[in-house]
C-alpha cells in the first residue's frame, strides 16, 4: 500500500498565531522542512486537524502567490476551533487538500472589474482572491472591496487593510462596522445597505461571502442595483468529513460543496435545492 | 374490531371532539403497517388497519402530537397506555390534548417469525382458528399461530388499560407472566456462559438506534450518544466494548422507567433479546426495592430516584446465585 | 522484546472517592503511613452520587482492572441523600455487569468515612487481592487501548 | 456450460477455501442468514438473502484510516493501511451484485478510496442467480435480471446441478481453481428453471414498480412535493435502512483516543440522523423530513443525476423488510410519483 490516500494527512507547523479579532486568530502553516504542505488556488479549502480533538474544513486565506506559508483565519466556535485559539506557535497540526473548486480567477474573473463583499469571518475565503489579483494586478481591473464587521474590534486583517490594500493604487476598500463606536470615523450600518448606497458599477463581478443572512440581503440589494445572478459568486460551507464527496454530509441536490464548491455562481446555486 | 374504531374515530372527528386520529396505515404487503396520522374519515376509510400486525407502540408519537393544535385520538393497546402513562408522569406530553381509546392487546403476529419458517414471497396472512394460513407465490404454508407471536406479546404482562378516556369493548387484567422466565434462566447460568450469550447477541448490534428511537422512555432531546462533548457519540460499534456499553447504557437510562413494552426487541433488526436487559433491571427493582410497574400510575416514584435507609448494600450481587 | 512472564499481574485499580468522607479517608490512611497498592489510582468526586454508570464502564475501557466507589457511609452524606441514590445505582448496575458475564469481583462499593484511613488501605488491599486473582480484564476491556 | 452437481457444492467449496478464504451466506440461530468465513460442514442458506448487505466485505462498518502519536506539540502520522488478502464471496445474489457497481462509482472515482480499492481488488465476487424471489424484491426495476448476475462469475442453481460462467479474469481464475470438480454440459434443464422464475418475476406484488418518472432532471418537481411531510412524519430516525442497505454509502470518520496514541477511523454514517448536517452555526436539515427526504432524493434523484441516470438503490427489499415502522423507498416511490 504505497498510494497515496487523500483521508491521510501531512503535518503542518504552526510558524505564527496572529490575534485579528478577540474571537478570529490567523495561523500560518508551514511544512516540517518549511515551505507550503501544498498548493492551491484562491477559495480552496483544507481539512485541518488536531489528532483526538477533531477535523474542520477552513478556507485558505492566504494569496498562492505566497510560497513561503499557508494561513487560516479561524473564527472560535466549536471544540476543534476553542483547541486552535488555545494553542501556541510550534504546535503541529495534520492539514490534507487542498479541496473543492476555486474562484475562476484565471477564467471568468480575468480582465474583469472586481467587486468583493464580505461580512464577518467572511473575508478569509476573500482574502486570498483579493491578494491574489492584487499580486497579478494587470490581469485585472478595478478592484473594490466592500467589508463590514460588528465593531471596528471585529473587523480581521485590519492592519493588511490598512497598510496595505488601502495604500494600493487602484484598490477601493469600503469598510462598515454595525453600530457606532468610538475611534471609528468611517461608515456605520449593515453590508447589504453600504452596498447599496455605494451604488457599484454593474460592470463588476461580484464576489460575496459572509453570514447566510447578510449574504441572503446584499443579493437582493445586488437585484434591485442592477446587477444579474451570473455576475455574483459566493463560496459556502455545510459540514464536512471527507472532503471528497464522498462521506455524503455536504450534499446539496447533485452537488456536493467539498468537491463541486465551495465557489458556486449566484445562479448555480439557485438551481440547488434551498437546503444550506 | 377495525370497523368500530375507524366509526369511533369518525364520530370524534366528527363532532370535533378530536382533529387528528393516530392509528395504522395499511402498506404494500400483509404485514407492513406503518404508524399514520389520519385527519379525515376519507383517510381513515382507505388506509386505516388493525389486525394482527398492527404491533407498533403508537404513545411516543404523542409526545410530538399532543403539543399540536387540537386534540388528537389516539387507540391504545392494554401495553400502550403504560407507555402513556410514563410520558404523562414525566411531563413529556399533554394528556388534556389527547383522547384514548383502548383497544384490545394482542397478541401480534411477528413477520419475521414466519420468514424464519423459510417461508417468501408471502401475499396474505390469515388466522384461521389458531393456524396461519399464508398465501405466498409459491402456493399456501400453514402454522400454529402461536409459532408466529411477538415475543413481547407471548409474555404479555397485563391486559389491562391503566389510563384511557374511552374503551372499545371489555377491559382486561393484569396477567401472571412468565416475562423473568428467560432473565432467571440466564441468572443462573454461570457466569461465562452467560458472558458467552451475552456477546453472542451483542456482537450482532449493528448500532442503528432503532431500540433507542423506538422507546417510548427514551425521549430526550439530545441523547447522550448523540452529543459530541460526551465522548461516546460514536456511530458505530467500533469495538467489543462499545456494544457491551452501548446497551447497558441505554439499559440503565430506562431503568426504573420501561414499562416492559417490549418494542426494542421487535424493532431490532438482528433480533437481539434487548427487553432482557430492561426486565433484569426490573426483576432486580421487584425483588430488591419492592414491586414496581413503571406506567401503572402517574404520581408515584420511580425506583431509582427513591431511596429508603434501609436499602440493601451493593455487596447483595456477590452474595447471591450462580458465580 | 522479551516478555517477561514471571512478573506478577498488578492489577489496576480505579477508585472513586468522595471528596467529604473516603477522600479524606484515603487521606487519613496516607499520613498515618498505612500501605496500599501503588496501582490503585483515586479520582476524587464531589459526592458518590456523581459517579454515574458510565464513568465505571469508562474506567474499564481505559484499562481498569477492577473499579471501586467509596462515599460516606449511609446517613452521613455531606448532601444528606447522596449515597442512598448511588446505593441503588451501583446496585442495579453491579447487578446488570453480573448478568453481562462480567466478573463481580471487579467492582465494589465501600462506605469509608473521613476518619477510617485503616479501613480504606485494608478494602484497598483487599479488592486489589480479590482481582488480581481474577487476573486482567478481558470480558469490559475495549481491545483498542490494550497497550501492545 | 461447466457445472457441478448439488450435493457436491461443499466439496467445491472447501477446495476453494484451501486457497483463500471463501465467504457463504449462512444461517444463524435466529434463522437469518449472514456471510460468514466458510469452513467444512457449513451450510447455505436457504434464505433468499442475508440480512446485512453484502457491501461490508468492501465498505466495512468500521475501518482504520491512520493513526496518530501525540507528544507535546508532536504528532507523528502512521500510515496502517495493509494490502488486503485474496477472498472469495460466494453467493452474493444480483441485487447485491450491482450495489457493488454503485459502490464504485463512489469510491473507485478520483481521488480513489484506496481503502475500498484495497478490498475491491482482492476480493472476487461470485453471484448466485435467484430462484425463489422474495414479495419484497424489485431489483427488476432497476434493470437487473435476477436470473443473469453479475460479478466475477455467475452461479446458477437449478436444484440438481450448480452452473458456473466467468465474467472477468478473476472469475475465471475461480472456477480455474475448481475446474477439477466441474464438468461440461449443456444448460437445458437450467433454462427451464430460469424460465420458471421468469414466471414467478412476474407475479411479484412489485413487478409493475418503475422508475420512469424518476431520474436526475426530477429535482424541482419531487424537492418541494408537499408529500414528505406525511411519508417522514412516523420515521423514527433511525439508521436501519441505512445500514442494511446494500448502496448507502456515507461515513463518519472520528478519532477515539487509546490511552496511548489516537486512532483515526472511520464507521458508517446516516443522513436520517438528526446530527448528520450539524456544525456550529446550526443544521441545514433540522427536522426528520429533511433528512428523510434527502435519502430518498439522494436515491432517486441526485445519484441518477450524477451517474448517468442509475439509480442509487437495487430493489433488493432489506429495508421493506427491516424499517421499524414499515416506510420504505417503495412507499416513497408510490406516493411521489407524478406523471
Amino acid at each position: 500500500m504505497n498510494t497515496n490516500d487523500t483521508l491521510i494527512p501531512h503535518i503542518g507547523v504552526v510558524t505564527d498565531i496572529r490575534i485579528d479579532t478577540p474571537d478570529v486568530k490567523t495561523f500560518r502553516v508551514e511544512a516540517p522542512e518549511g515551505g507550503k504542505v501544498f498548493e492551491h488556488m484562491p477559495g480552496q479549502c483544507a481539512m485541518l486537524s488536531i489528532p483526538g480533538v477533531g477535523e474542520a474544513m477552513f478556507s485558505i486565506t492566504s494569496s498562492p502567490t505566497n510560497k513561503e506559508f499557508m494561513e487560516f483565519s479561524i473564527k472560535k466556535c466549536g471544540c476543534l476551533t476553542n483547541w486552535l485559539h488555545a494553542m501556541d506557535v510550534g504546535q503541529m497540526i495534520t492539514i490534507r487538500g487542498p479541496y473543492g473548486n476555486a474562484f475562476p480567477v484565471e477564467t471568468e474573473l480575468k480582465g474583469k472589474d472586481l467587486l468583493f463583499i464580505a461580512g464577518g469571518i467572511g473575508l478569509a475565503p476573500l482574502r486570498s482572491v483579493i491578494n491574489y489579483v492584487r499580486d497579478k494586478r494587470e490581469n485585472y481591473g478595478s478592484i473594490q472591496v466592500i467589508y463590514g464587521s460588528r465593531s471596528k474590534d471585529d473587523l480581521v486583517d485590519y492592519k493588511e487593510i490598512l497598510d496595505e490594500w488601502m495604500t494600493d493604487d487602484g484598490v477601493e476598500v469600503d469598510l462598515t462596522i454595525d453600530n457606532a463606536q468610538e475611534g471609528w470615523d468611517g461608515h456605520v450600518g449593515f453590508v447589504p445597505n453600504y452596498v447599496k448606497e455605494l451604488n457599484p458599477s454593474t460592470n463588476k463581478t461580484v464576489l460575496v461571502c459572509g453570514p447566510p443572512i447578510m449574504i441572503k440581503f446584499t443579493l437582493a440589494g445586488l437585484k434591485e442595483l442592477g446587477f444579474t445572478e451570473t455576475q455574483v459568486y459566493t463560496t459556502m460551507e455545510l459540514r464536512m468529513k471527507c472532503g471528497v464527496g464522498k462521506c455524503g454530509r455536504c450534499n446539496i441536490g447533485n452537488k456536493y460543496v467539498c468537491k463541486d464548491g465551495p465557489v458556486f455562481r449566484y445562479d448555480q446555486l439557485g438551481e440547488l435545492p434551498d437546503e444550506y | 374490531m377495525q370497523e368500530a374504531m375507524i366509526n369511533k374515530a369518525k364520530q370524534l372527528l366528527a363532532d370535533g371532539t378530536v382533529s387528528r386520529v393516530i392509528g395504522w396505515k395499511r402498506g404494500e404487503f400483509a404485514y407492513d403497517i406503518t404508524p399514520a396520522v389520519f385527519e379525515t374519515a376519507e383517510e381513515l376509510e382507505k388506509d386505516f388497519v388493525f389486525d394482527d400486525f398492527t404491533s407498533a407502540n403508537v404513545s411516543k408519537y404523542l409526545v410530538k402530537e399532543s403539543k399540536k393544535e387540537g386534540k388528537v385520538l389516539v387507540f391504545l393497546k392494554p401495553c400502550d397506555t403504560y407507555s402513556l402513562n410514563q410520558l404523562t408522569k414525566e411531563h413529556r406530553v399533554d394528556r388534556d390534548n389527547i383522547y384514548v381509546v383502548g383497544i384490545p392487546g394482542g397478541p401480534k403476529l411477528d413477520i419475521e417469525k414466519i420468514k424464519a419458517k423459510g417461508i417468501t414471497g408471502i401475499t396474505s396472512v390469515k388466522n384461521d382458528n389458531f393456524t396461519l394460513k399464508i398465501e405466498t407465490l409459491y402456493g399456501e404454508e400453514t402454522m400454529p399461530f402461536y409459532e408466529a407471536v411477538l415475543d413481547k406479546c407471548a409474555s404479555c404482562k397485563s391486559k389491562k388499560h391503566v389510563t384511557y378516556d374511552e374503551l372499545i369493548g371489555e377491559d382486561g387484567d393484569t396477567l401472571e407472566s412468565n416475562r423473568f422466565d428467560m432473565v432467571e434462566q440466564l441468572e443462573n447460568m454461570t457466569s461465562q456462559e452467560r458472558y458467552d450469550f451475552w456477546r453472542s447477541e451483542l456482537s450482532k448490534c449493528i448500532r442503528c438506534n432503532a431500540c433507542r428511537n423506538v422507546c417510548p422512555a427514551c425521549t430526550c432531546e439530545n441523547c447522550v450518544f448523540d452529543n459530541p462533548a460526551s465522548g461516546i457519540d460514536n456511530k458505530a460499534p467500533a469495538d467489543s466494548f462499545e456494544e457491551n456499553m452501548f446497551h447497558i447504557i441505554r439499559a440503565f437510562h430506562v431503568a426504573g422507567r420501561c414499562t416492559d413494552c417490549g418494542e426494542c426487541s421487535r424493532v431490532c433488526p438482528q433480533h437481539i433479546p434487548l427487553h432482557l436487559l430492561n426486565r433484569k433491571f426490573i426483576k432486580d427493582i421487584n425483588s430488591l426495592y419492592g414491586e414496581y410497574q413503571a406506567g401503572a400510575d402517574t404520581t408515584s416514584r420511580a425506583p431509582l430516584t427513591d431511596y429508603t435507609a434501609d436499602d440493601c448494600e451493593a455487596s447483595i450481587v456477590h452474595e447471591r446465585g450462580v458465580e | 522484546m522479551q516478555v517477561n512472564d514471571n512478573k506478577e499481574f498488578q492489577p489496576l485499580i480505579v477508585a472513586f472517592c468522595c471528596n467529604w468522607c473516603s477522600y479524606a479517608g484515603a487521606d487519613l490512611s496516607g499520613t498515618n503511613r498505612l500501605n496500599y497498592p501503588t496501582n490503585v489510582k483515586i479520582i476524587r468526586v464531589p459526592c458518590s452520587c456523581r459517579v454515574n454508570p458510565m464513568f465505571i464502564l469508562r474506567a474499564f475501557q481505559k484499562g481498569a482492572d477492577g473499579v471501586i466507589l467509596c462515599g460516606c457511609h449511609p446517613g452521613d452524606c455531606h448532601y444528606t441523600s447522596g449515597n442512598y441514590f448511588t446505593r441503588r445505582r451501583m446496585t442495579l448496575l453491579f447487578s446488570m455487569l453480573d448478568f453481562l458475564g462480567i466478573e463481580r469481583d471487579r467492582t465494589r462499593v465501600e462506605w469509608v468515612s473521613a476518619a477510617e484511613g485503616a479501613k480504606f488501605a485494608a478494602t484497598m488491599n483487599e479488592f486489589t487481592e480479590a482481582v488480581k486473582k481474577l487476573g486482567p480484564n478481558r470480558r469490559l476491556e475495549d481491545l483498542r487501548c490494550r497497550k501492545q | 456450460m461447466l457445472r457441478i452437481s448439488a450435493d457436491k457444492i461443499y466439496e467445491l467449496l472447501g477446495a476453494a477455501s484451501a486457497a483463500q478464504t471463501v465467504y457463504i451466506p449462512s444461517e444463524r440461530e435466529d434463522g437469518e442468514a449472514e456471510f460468514k468465513k466458510y469452513e467444512s460442514g457449513m451450510k447455505l442458506t436457504n434464505r433468499l438473502n442475508t440480512l446485512r448487505s453484502a457491501k461490508d466485505f468492501f465498505f466495512p462498518q468500521t475501518e482504520d484510516l491512520v493513526e496518530f502519536k501525540v507528544d507535546g506539540k508532536n504528532i507523528e502520522i502512521s500510515d496502517v493501511r495493509k494490502e488486503s488478502e485474496d477472498f472469495i464471496i460466494f453467493g452474493v445474489r444480483p441485487c447485491d451484485a450491482r450495489s457493488f457497481t454503485i459502490l464504485d462509482k463512489v469510491y473507485l472515482v478520483e481521488p480513489v478510496d484506496s481503502f475500498y480499492k484495497n478490498r475491491r481488488d482482492h476480493g472476487t465476487v461470485v453471484t448466485m442467480a435467484c430462484s425463489r424471489p422474495a414479495e419484497t424484491c424489485f431489483c427488476q426495476t432497476f434493470g437487473i435480471d435476477p436470473t443473469a448476475p453479475e460479478g466475477d462469475c455467475s452461479v446458477w442453481n437449478d436444484g440438481s446441478y450448480y452452473y458456473f460462467k466467468s465474467n472477468t479474469d478473476k472469475g475465471q481464475k475461480f472456477i480455474d481453481s475448481v475446474t477439477s470438480l466441474l464438468e461440461e454440459s449443456d444448460t437445458a434443464e437450467l433454462d427451464k428453471s430460469i424460465e420458471k422464475t421468469k414466471e414467478v418475476m412476474k407475479k411479484l406484488p412489485l413487478a409493475n414498480l418503475s422508475t420512469e418518472n424518476f431520474g436526475g432532471d426530477k429535482l424541482n418537481e419531487y424537492f418541494s412535493s408537499d408529500k414528505w411531510a406525511e411519508l417522514s412524519e412516523s420515521c423514527l430516525g433511525c439508521g436501519t435502512c441505512t445500514f442494511v442497505c446494500p448502496t448507502c454509502q456515507c461515513y463518519d470518520i472520528k478519532d477515539f483516543n487509546t490511552g496511548h496514541g489516537i486512532k483515526r477511523y472511520r464507521c458508517w454514517d446516516s443522513c436520517m440522523y438528526s446530527d448528520f448536517t450539524k456544525m456550529a452555526h446550526g443544521n441545514p436539515r433540522l427536522t426528520q423530513l429533511e433528512r428523510f427526504r434527502q435519502r430518498f432524493m439522494h436515491k432517486l434523484v441526485y445519484f441518477p443525476a450524477n451517474n448517468n441516470g442509475e439509480f442509487g438503490c437495487v430493489g433488493c427489499g432489506r429495508c421493506l423488510s427491516k424499517c421499524p415502522i414499515s416506510m420504505n423507498i417503495v412507499k416513497v416511490m408510490k406516493a411521489l410519483e407524478v406523471k
